[in-house]
């Protein structure tokens, strides 16, 4: 075997396995073919944290890149970008979902809410904000917006959880340092709190 | 149209050959269908010279012996069953191919090798030789082929060649899936398994083409009775007098 | 990609249609260039890494036609685009076909249960770590298998059927629907096609790139249960390394119904054994008008390995799946 | 002792920052004019760089520069194992071989595509026996080892010697390191019992939450890079110098730091780091480089795996009489680790064994680079070694708990090669407390119990790592404000350290806390010297250090008062605001006041002179930089007498389901022995995240290359399975012993990395338990492995396996 390798030829390579399987595989790209109108428009405005921005956001674009990138709200954490770890949790119409891997476009219509938005007019963090800081339930802390946004989300629909179902709620959302234990300590005191 | 060989990334990112580019089967079809047709055209507009078709009535000569006409004929079924089972998946024909394909395959490989042992030992051999003066044939009508004709032999050596091409190499392959009679070892590189893949899907395509010629000359009327001797073994006195030297061949009389 | 870990949504056209004729349309003037979008959840690491490159992506879930739950003349239809969450929730789907419920509330974690649909769960694609590489395997359009070697790590792969490509169905719902003897409504501009759920998954025998019979511009727009099993009784089980996120190793659906203790009928149905949920005919025809019991379960298990081909790595799948039968038909 | 900080738990200032998500990680920064970068790394296992052909990149719009192997090392890269910042030599997949910088992610992604790289391609090795065996590849250019002060070697076995090592039998080859102590022999021949085995442990990665994404810009000369590490101050020389600015003109900027695990504390681990600053350097923008989570796989480190020979002797009445252990260590790509060492050290330290020989040889792989994982060496090896004390417990008649008591380490015990004696050890103790706490006595009748298809199992885990350092440095300031300045220079990786050791300084002084502030988070605020927040130290070191800079800064304070005041500084006392004559309270002043009065006085006071000696250079820059300022307490901290060891006990209860090979975790308490207890939230994080670690090496987590052609298969979140909310116990039991130790002012030593190996010892003692007896002697113990255990189906995999399902 050539030892060589050289990467245009390689790119090249990507390039001709892809249009090798266009003939036998449903996706696959792109002969420049002319595509139907009705593609989506890239100036949108959605709804974050209460407020209605105008952004530009590219029709591929994740809610994560937008709100990171476009809206500075960086307390969204990108730890995987691919759904398997929950750092980029957000509410959208109340319901936590990964930011990384939702697209911007789909959930224009719909109210966002992250971490920023929490704390009250005046300041005052969130119960469940409240009750991780007696805790201490954050360790390094860059799982902690997810777990925060996981909880606060069961919270809406399940305000009296018991530890189990605390568990079940938060299970997708994944903390390295470990600190299970303390987070579910935190949510049961926000239960209480809130 | 596309390229002939299409690629794809080894593990390590390397170009390699993945096999032939499909779009080829439609090249292939389109050409072998365009010169069928034009060569039926032309016979059809030279069909009022041509003198009167030999009578298949009277004494039959014995062309083709009953084993070698089932040869054929399981070679025959073998090669569309493996063309078609080869094609359907490229033409996105959702059907399990692969074990009919290699069950056929193995089936045609042993006839062939039956075919080539007594055609060695128990067949007049050189009557399918082609010498340099049957390149004459064609462009001296005087002139007569012996029991095969300069284009028979043409289309016997082509086929000979392209099956024993796609033998080789789908025997090769079949060692790279698994079999009732070995788990595969992924043991040939991956540029080494795309070059037969390769070679295995031009040689498909060439079959395809000498496939198609060899069904419409057997089909053309002028040509029927060769056919119906591979059926049924005979010919007729007057049919082997009108297209064959009988100094060059001299049959035994059919059962 | 190996050289390069791509990480980027790339340049990608998107439509969202909202009535169910624009989709179909879409659909079919798009082709094979159209990527069908569900929850995404099967489709942005695919882009990402830039080893899919569809050129735009056809958004199903603003089309209300395909959403929620209803109930039919013969049992409940479920849109195709209803999140597993709703599924898990639906009070109808869990008091008639709880065993559906149920495995939808074990499909990877909550927020993929949030937005990740029916549909995506049952049409996603195989998890087969050199296929998701981006290796051009067999399923890739190439020519080789990557992990259906003596040293190739299958540990997760295949016990049955395979062909050349030895992936297995990823899904938890599929097998649920399977025995619950469901109906794949599937929709394009030329019309319907209503496919029993059985035959909507294929194997790489008869299709070594895709996991269903959908072909390009077809669109799975609605699941069809019959009331033939509604409140039989069920068992779902999903052994998984981790508890979350995690496919499969090997799971189990049942319906069995069950009168004066003698099993009347039975459909039994195991993922991630093969590249299509594997129906267990031999087990069900087993049981069928016994006594449902400890021994039954005993004497009919090992009947659901037979015909087994273990690769190097998942021998454990056998005793696994063994021992889910038993569980299942222990109750 | 009646502390009033030291054991109370408080609020520390950045966890309000942490659940808002004001606090920022490196990836959280942006600068005007910021570029993006992007890695192309090496798609081969083992390679040489021939060509790098960037025209066509570098001539898309919106791409402003590539960085390569090149410009980092003009004259070469240096022959050495450790990750480099870019390489032309990649020995393992994924390592980083150029950067290119554009306008965004994404067309840096696409003008990597446009690179045309030529690489020649060379013999690749994942296990570390197919590299020993003769003829076998070698990992490294030169060699399959690192000989220190050497270089690169061949280390190789005959085939016979390896296959009677794979087949079970102990190593004949002749090792390359090794230490012993006391009568092997003698050892062995008093024993009654002797256990006898080969092990295999995984590696597997880190897998932070954070990818260490870095952004750097230059300003007037100055380097500022906004990077993540668990050593702030630490980091900073050896990182100014792998970027090649002076240390007076480098900037590092940490906030926080979303885990580290061991691969963050020293420069020489995140290398990568130097990337944006040396590209910003080279196109003149500020560079951010975002680091994806595959990345953080390849270039963010793994645990050693170990393959493994021991054999242990017990006495009649269960006393640890030798062991003997030989290792082949996976060194991974970079080489890299001594947890076989430790992990030999740990077995020294926590059986007390009479007599011990341990024998090594480290030999690399074209996997991911190794280096230090919480507790490595000694948390793996904990994992091994609790089912064979069990099974001993078992072949002599002793109780689980009493064969463990036996062996404790206690006050006056020595440990290691060299018979270090520890600063002092409560083992005894904390096992009684652990069993108190679990009820032990109550439950372990329940033991082997079924249930359906579920079976109990109990397993009891003791873990030690040394934990705890000196000769670092301290400053604190008291600022006219009356507020306490405590420099702390830990890196913030949610241990809180950086804050509860800085609480020492406030103890001294008996300042409410409030009164208090923290300087960290960047090298500008000028901080001390500290030892890399690894190895469990920062809890006993950094107490030292800010207790010496604090009683420093109490010393001046008193000498300043009775300047001011009359009398002799011994005649004053402090309360926290005040500073007075202890006969008459009346007469003093307010710290404010002192501190005043010490900028005035200026000279040693305000820290402009009379330094102490030895004063590290970091330390002696930032005093300069602080002199005048403030009334300054800085301290040099003279080195400790002897091993502080940080020591854990964990009892499990489990349910292993023999039809599905699952387990349950019902119960799991974990003590901490670990002296005087600084911080008791932070002490039951490191407990709670120790377990889910310590369940994660027992029975998940993994680390997968493809045998055939070297492709990492673990890569992210799911395939390297990371434990999850559900697969560890909704309540994890902790408890501490809380004896204070002598070698530390406050008390205290530290616990990080033992938290993990008592529970991964626990758990996989549970397992056998569970499983009548049966050891694995490998970890982790995965579903598979149980379900084919009961199944009796045997694989065709190798048992002494590295870096696939079996290791």
């Amino acid at each position: 075997m050539n030892p060589k390798l050289s990467r245009r030829r390689f790119i090249k390579g990507v390039i001709a396995s892809g249009a090798a399987a266009t003939s036998t595989t449903i996706w696959y790209a792109a002969n420049g073919a002319e595509r139907p109108a009705g593609a989506v428009e890239r100036l949108i405005r959605i709804n974050v944290n209460g407020q209605t921005r105008s952004v530009d956001v590219a029709p591929q674009e994740t809610l994560a890149s937008t709100l990171r990138y476009k809206l500075g709200l960086t307390g969204t954490k990108l730890g995987c970008n691919r759904g398997e770890c929950g750092a980029c949790t957000v509410l959208v119409d109340d319901t936590p979902s990964y930011a990384c891997s939702v697209l911007t476009h789909s959930v224009k219509s719909m109210r966002i809410e992250t971490v920023e938005g929490l704390e009250s007019a005046n300041g005052d963090l969130h119960p469940v904000q409240q009750a991780f800081v007696e805790e201490l339930s954050p360790q390094c802390g860059y799982c902690t917006p997810g777990q925060v946004m996981a909880a606060v989300g069961l919270l809406r629909i399940n305000p009296n959880p018991t530890r189990e179902e605390v568990r079940q709620g938060l299970a997708g959302n994944i903390c390295r340092c470990g600190s299970y234990d303390s987070y579910l300590n935190g949510v049961m005191r926000a239960a209480q709190i809130g | 149209m596309g390229e002939i060989v299409r690629y794809k990334r080894d593990v390590w990112g390397e170009e390699v050959i993945l096999g032939v580019s499909w779009d080829l089967l439609w090249v292939v079809a389109v050409a072998v269908l365009i010169l069928l047709a034009a060569h039926a055209i032309i016979m059809a507009a030279l069909a009022n010279k041509k003198m009167d078709k030999p009578s298949a009535e009277g004494r039959r000569v014995l062309r083709h012996e009953v084993v070698d006409r089932l040869f054929h004929w399981i070679m025959a079924a073998s090669v569309l069953v493996l063309m078609a089972t080869g094609v359907a998946p490229i033409l996105g024909l959702r059907i399990a191919w692969l074990n009919i394909h290699w069950i056929a395959g193995l089936l045609l490989t042993f006839v062939v090798i039956a075919h080539i042992v007594r055609s060695l030992f128990w067949q007049d051999f050189k009557s399918m030789i082609l010498g340099p003066g049957d390149f004459a044939e064609p462009f001296d009508s005087a002139k007569k082929p012996g029991k095969y004709s300069f284009e028979q032999k043409g289309m016997h050596w082509a086929v000979t060649v392209v099956v024993l091409a796609v033998i080789a190499t789908g025997l090769l392959l079949f060692l790279q899936i698994d079999s009732p009679f070995w788990d595969r070892t992924n043991s040939m590189p991956e540029d080494q398994l795309g070059l037969m893949f390769l070679l295995h899907g031009l040689s498909t395509l060439a079959l395809i083409a000498l496939v198609a010629t060899h069904i419409y000359f057997a089909i053309r009327p002028e040509k029927l009775f060769y056919t119906r001797s591979m059926v049924s073994g005979w010919i007729s006195e007057d049919e082997m007098t009108a297209n064959h030297d009988t100094s060059r061949w001299s049959p035994k009389e059919a059962d | 990609m190996v050289a390069t870990s791509h990480d980027v949504m790339p340049d990608i056209e998107l439509y969202q249609p909202t009535d169910e004729a624009n989709a179909l349309e879409l659909a079919n003037t798009l082709g094979s260039d159209g990527w069908l979008l569900g929850g995404g959840q099967d489709t942005y690491g695919w882009l990402k890494d830039r080893n899919k490159s569809p050129a735009a992506m056809i958004e199903l879930t603003q089309v209300d036609a395909w959403k929620g739950v209803k109930e039919i003349a013969d049992g409940v239809e479920i849109g195709a685009v209803t999140t597993l969450t709703e599924i898990t929730n639906n009070p109808l789907i869990q008091s008639k076909f709880g065993l559906l419920a149920t495995a939808a509330g074990r499909v990877a974690s909550p927020q993929i249960r949030n937005v990740g649909t029916l549909g995506g769960n049952v049409a996603q694609d195989a998890r087969c770590w050199y296929y998701r590489r981006g290796l051009d395997c067999y399923r890739a359009g190439g020519n080789i298998c990557y992990a259906d070697s003596p040293e190739g790590l299958n540990r997760e792969h295949a016990i049955f059927g395979a062909s050349r490509c030895v992936a297995v169905s990823p899904s938890d719902t599929a097998p649920a629907l399977v025995a619950l003897d469901a109906t794949m409504v599937v929709s394009s501009t030329s019309g319907q096609r209503l496919i029993p759920a059985q035959d909507f998954f294929v194997g790489p025998a008869r299709d070594i790139v895709n996991m269903t019979v959908l072909n390009d511009g077809e669109i799975l727009t609605a699941v069809r249960l019959p009331n033939t099993w509604a409140n039989a009784e069920f068992y779902f089980e999903k052994v998984a390394d981790r508890n979350v996120w995690d496919f499969a190793l090997v799971n189990i659906a049942a319906a069995i119904k069950v009168s004066g203790g003698t099993i009347e009928d039975a459909r039994i149905v195991c993922g991630a054994v093969e590249c299509t949920p594997r129906r267990l005919d031999a087990v069900e025809n087993a049981i069928r008008g016994q006594q449902r019991s400890e021994q039954l379960a005993e004497q009919v298990a090992a009947i659901a390995t037979d015909g087994a081909r273990p690769l190097n790595y998942n021998h454990f799948k056998l005793p696994l799946m063994q021992n889910l039968v038993k569980r299942a038909i222990r109750g | 002792m009646a502390y009033m900080h030291i054991g109370k738990d408080f609020v520390p200032p950045d966890v309000v920052g942490k659940v808002t998500g004001r606090i920022k990680y490196s990836e959280d920064y942006s600068r005007d004019g910021m570029v993006y970068a992007r890695l192309l790394t090496s798609p081969v296992p083992h390679g040489r760089v021939i060509n790098i052909d960037a025209s066509e990149a570098l001539a898309m719009e919106g791409v402003f520069g590539i960085l390569t192997a090149d410009d980092v090392y003009p004259d070469g890269e240096p022959q050495s194992p450790g990750l480099k910042v870019l390489t032309n030599e990649p020995t393992l997949i994924g390592e980083p071989i150029l950067a290119i910088a554009a306008i965004d992610e994404k067309t840096a992604e696409t003008a990597m595509t446009k690179i045309s790289l030529t690489i020649e391609r060379l013999p690749f090795v994942l296990d570390p026996l197919d590299s020993l065996v003769e003829g076998g590849p070698d990992a490294y250019n030169g060699g399959n080892t690192y000989i220190f002060r050497e270089g690169f070697a061949q280390e190789k076995w005959t085939t016979d010697q390896v296959a009677s090592f794979r087949s079970g039998n102990e190593p004949t080859a002749e090792a390359q390191q090794g230490w012993a102590y006391g009568d092997l022999e003698a050892g062995f021949a008093a024993s009654d019992f002797i256990h006898e085995t080969t092990f295999s442990t995984a590696g597997y990665p880190h897998m932070s939450m954070e990818p260490r994404s870095a952004m750097a810009y230059w300003e007037n000369g100055k380097c500022y890079l906004h990077g993540t590490s668990q050593s702030l101050s630490a980091i900073a020389e050896p990182m100014a110098a792998i970027v090649g600015v002076p240390l007076e003109d480098f900037v590092f900027i940490n906030e926080a730091t979303g885990g580290g695990f061991g691969q963050r504390a020293r420069a020489g681990s995140i290398p990568s780091m130097a990337i944006p600053a040396k590209l910003s350097q080279k196109i003149n923008r500020p560079v951010m480089m975002r680091v994806t989570r595959e990345e953080e796989f390849t270039i963010g480190g793994a645990r050693q795996g170990l393959q493994g020979w021991i054999k242990v002797g017990f006495k009649s009445d269960g006393t640890m009489a030798a062991m003997d252990m030989y290792c082949i260590s996976d060194n991974g790509g970079k080489g890299g680790g001594g947890d076989a060492n430790s992990a030999a050290g740990g077995v020294s330290a926590l059986y007390q064994t009479e007599a011990m020989r341990f024998r090594n040889s480290s030999i690399g792989t074209n996997t991911a680079h190794r280096g230090a994982q919480r507790g490595p060496g000694e948390n793996q090896i904990m994992a091994i070694m609790a089912p064979i004390m069990d099974k001993a417990a078992e072949a002599l008649g002793l109780d689980r708990l009493e064969i463990r008591k036996l062996n404790a380490a206690q006050n006056g015990d020595v440990s290691g090669s060299r018979s270090t004696p520890f600063t002092s050890a409560y083992m005894p103790e904390a096992l009684e407390q652990g069993a108190a706490q679990f009820d032990w006595e109550g439950k372990k009748s329940r033991a082997r119990q079924t249930n359906g298809s579920k079976v109990r199992g109990f397993g009891i885990g003791q873990g030690y790592h040394n934990a705890g350092r000196s000769g670092m440095d301290g400053i604190v300031r008291l600022m006219p404000s009356g507020r306490l300045a405590v420099h702390n220079g830990i890196g913030n990786l949610g241990t809180y350290s950086y804050a509860s050791t800085s609480r020492a300084a406030a103890e001294v002084l008996k300042m409410r806390w409030e009164d208090c502030d923290v300087i960290t988070g960047r090298t500008d605020r000028h901080l001390p010297i500290t030892s890399p927040q690894d190895g469990s130290n920062s809890i006993f070191t950094n107490t030292r250090t800010c207790f010496g800079a604090a009683q420093d800064l109490l010393v001046k304070m008193k000498e300043i008062a009775a300047m001011d005041l009359g009398g002799d500084a011994a005649d004053y006392e402090i309360d926290g605001s005040r500073i007075y004559q202890q006969a008459d309270s009346s007469v003093g002043m307010t710290y404010a006041e002192v501190a005043q009065r010490g900028i005035e006085l200026g000279g040693k006071f305000s820290g402009e002179d009379e330094l102490p000696e030895d004063l590290n250079r970091l330390t002696q820059l930032s005093v300069s930089r602080l002199a005048g300022s403030a009334l300054m307490g800085v301290y040099h901290d003279p080195r400790h007498n002897n091993n502080p060891p940080g020591f854990t006990v964990t009892f499990t209860e489990i349910e292993l389901d023999k039809e599905t090979g699952k387990i349950e975790i019902l119960d799991l308490v974990s003590i901490a022995e670990c002296g005087t207890v600084v911080h008791p939230q932070g002490l039951a994080n490191q407990l709670r995240g120790g377990a889910v670690w310590g369940i994660g090496l027992s029975v998940l987590e993994r680390h997968l290359y493809d045998p055939q052609n070297g492709l990492p298969a673990s890569t992210g979140y799911w395939q390297s399975k990371i434990p999850t909310y559900l697969d560890t116990p909704a309540n994890i039991g902790t408890g501490w012993v809380d004896l204070p130790d002598p070698e530390n002012p406050v008390g205290a030593r530290g616990i990080g990395e033992p938290a993990m190996g008592a529970v991964s010892a626990a758990l996989n003692a549970a397992i056998t338990d569970a499983l009548g007896g049966h050891l694995f002697d490998t970890a982790p113990v995965t579903t598979d492995m149980i379900i084919n255990h009961i199944a009796g189906v045997s694989e065709d995999a190798v048992p002494l396996a590295q870096n696939n399902f079996r290791g």
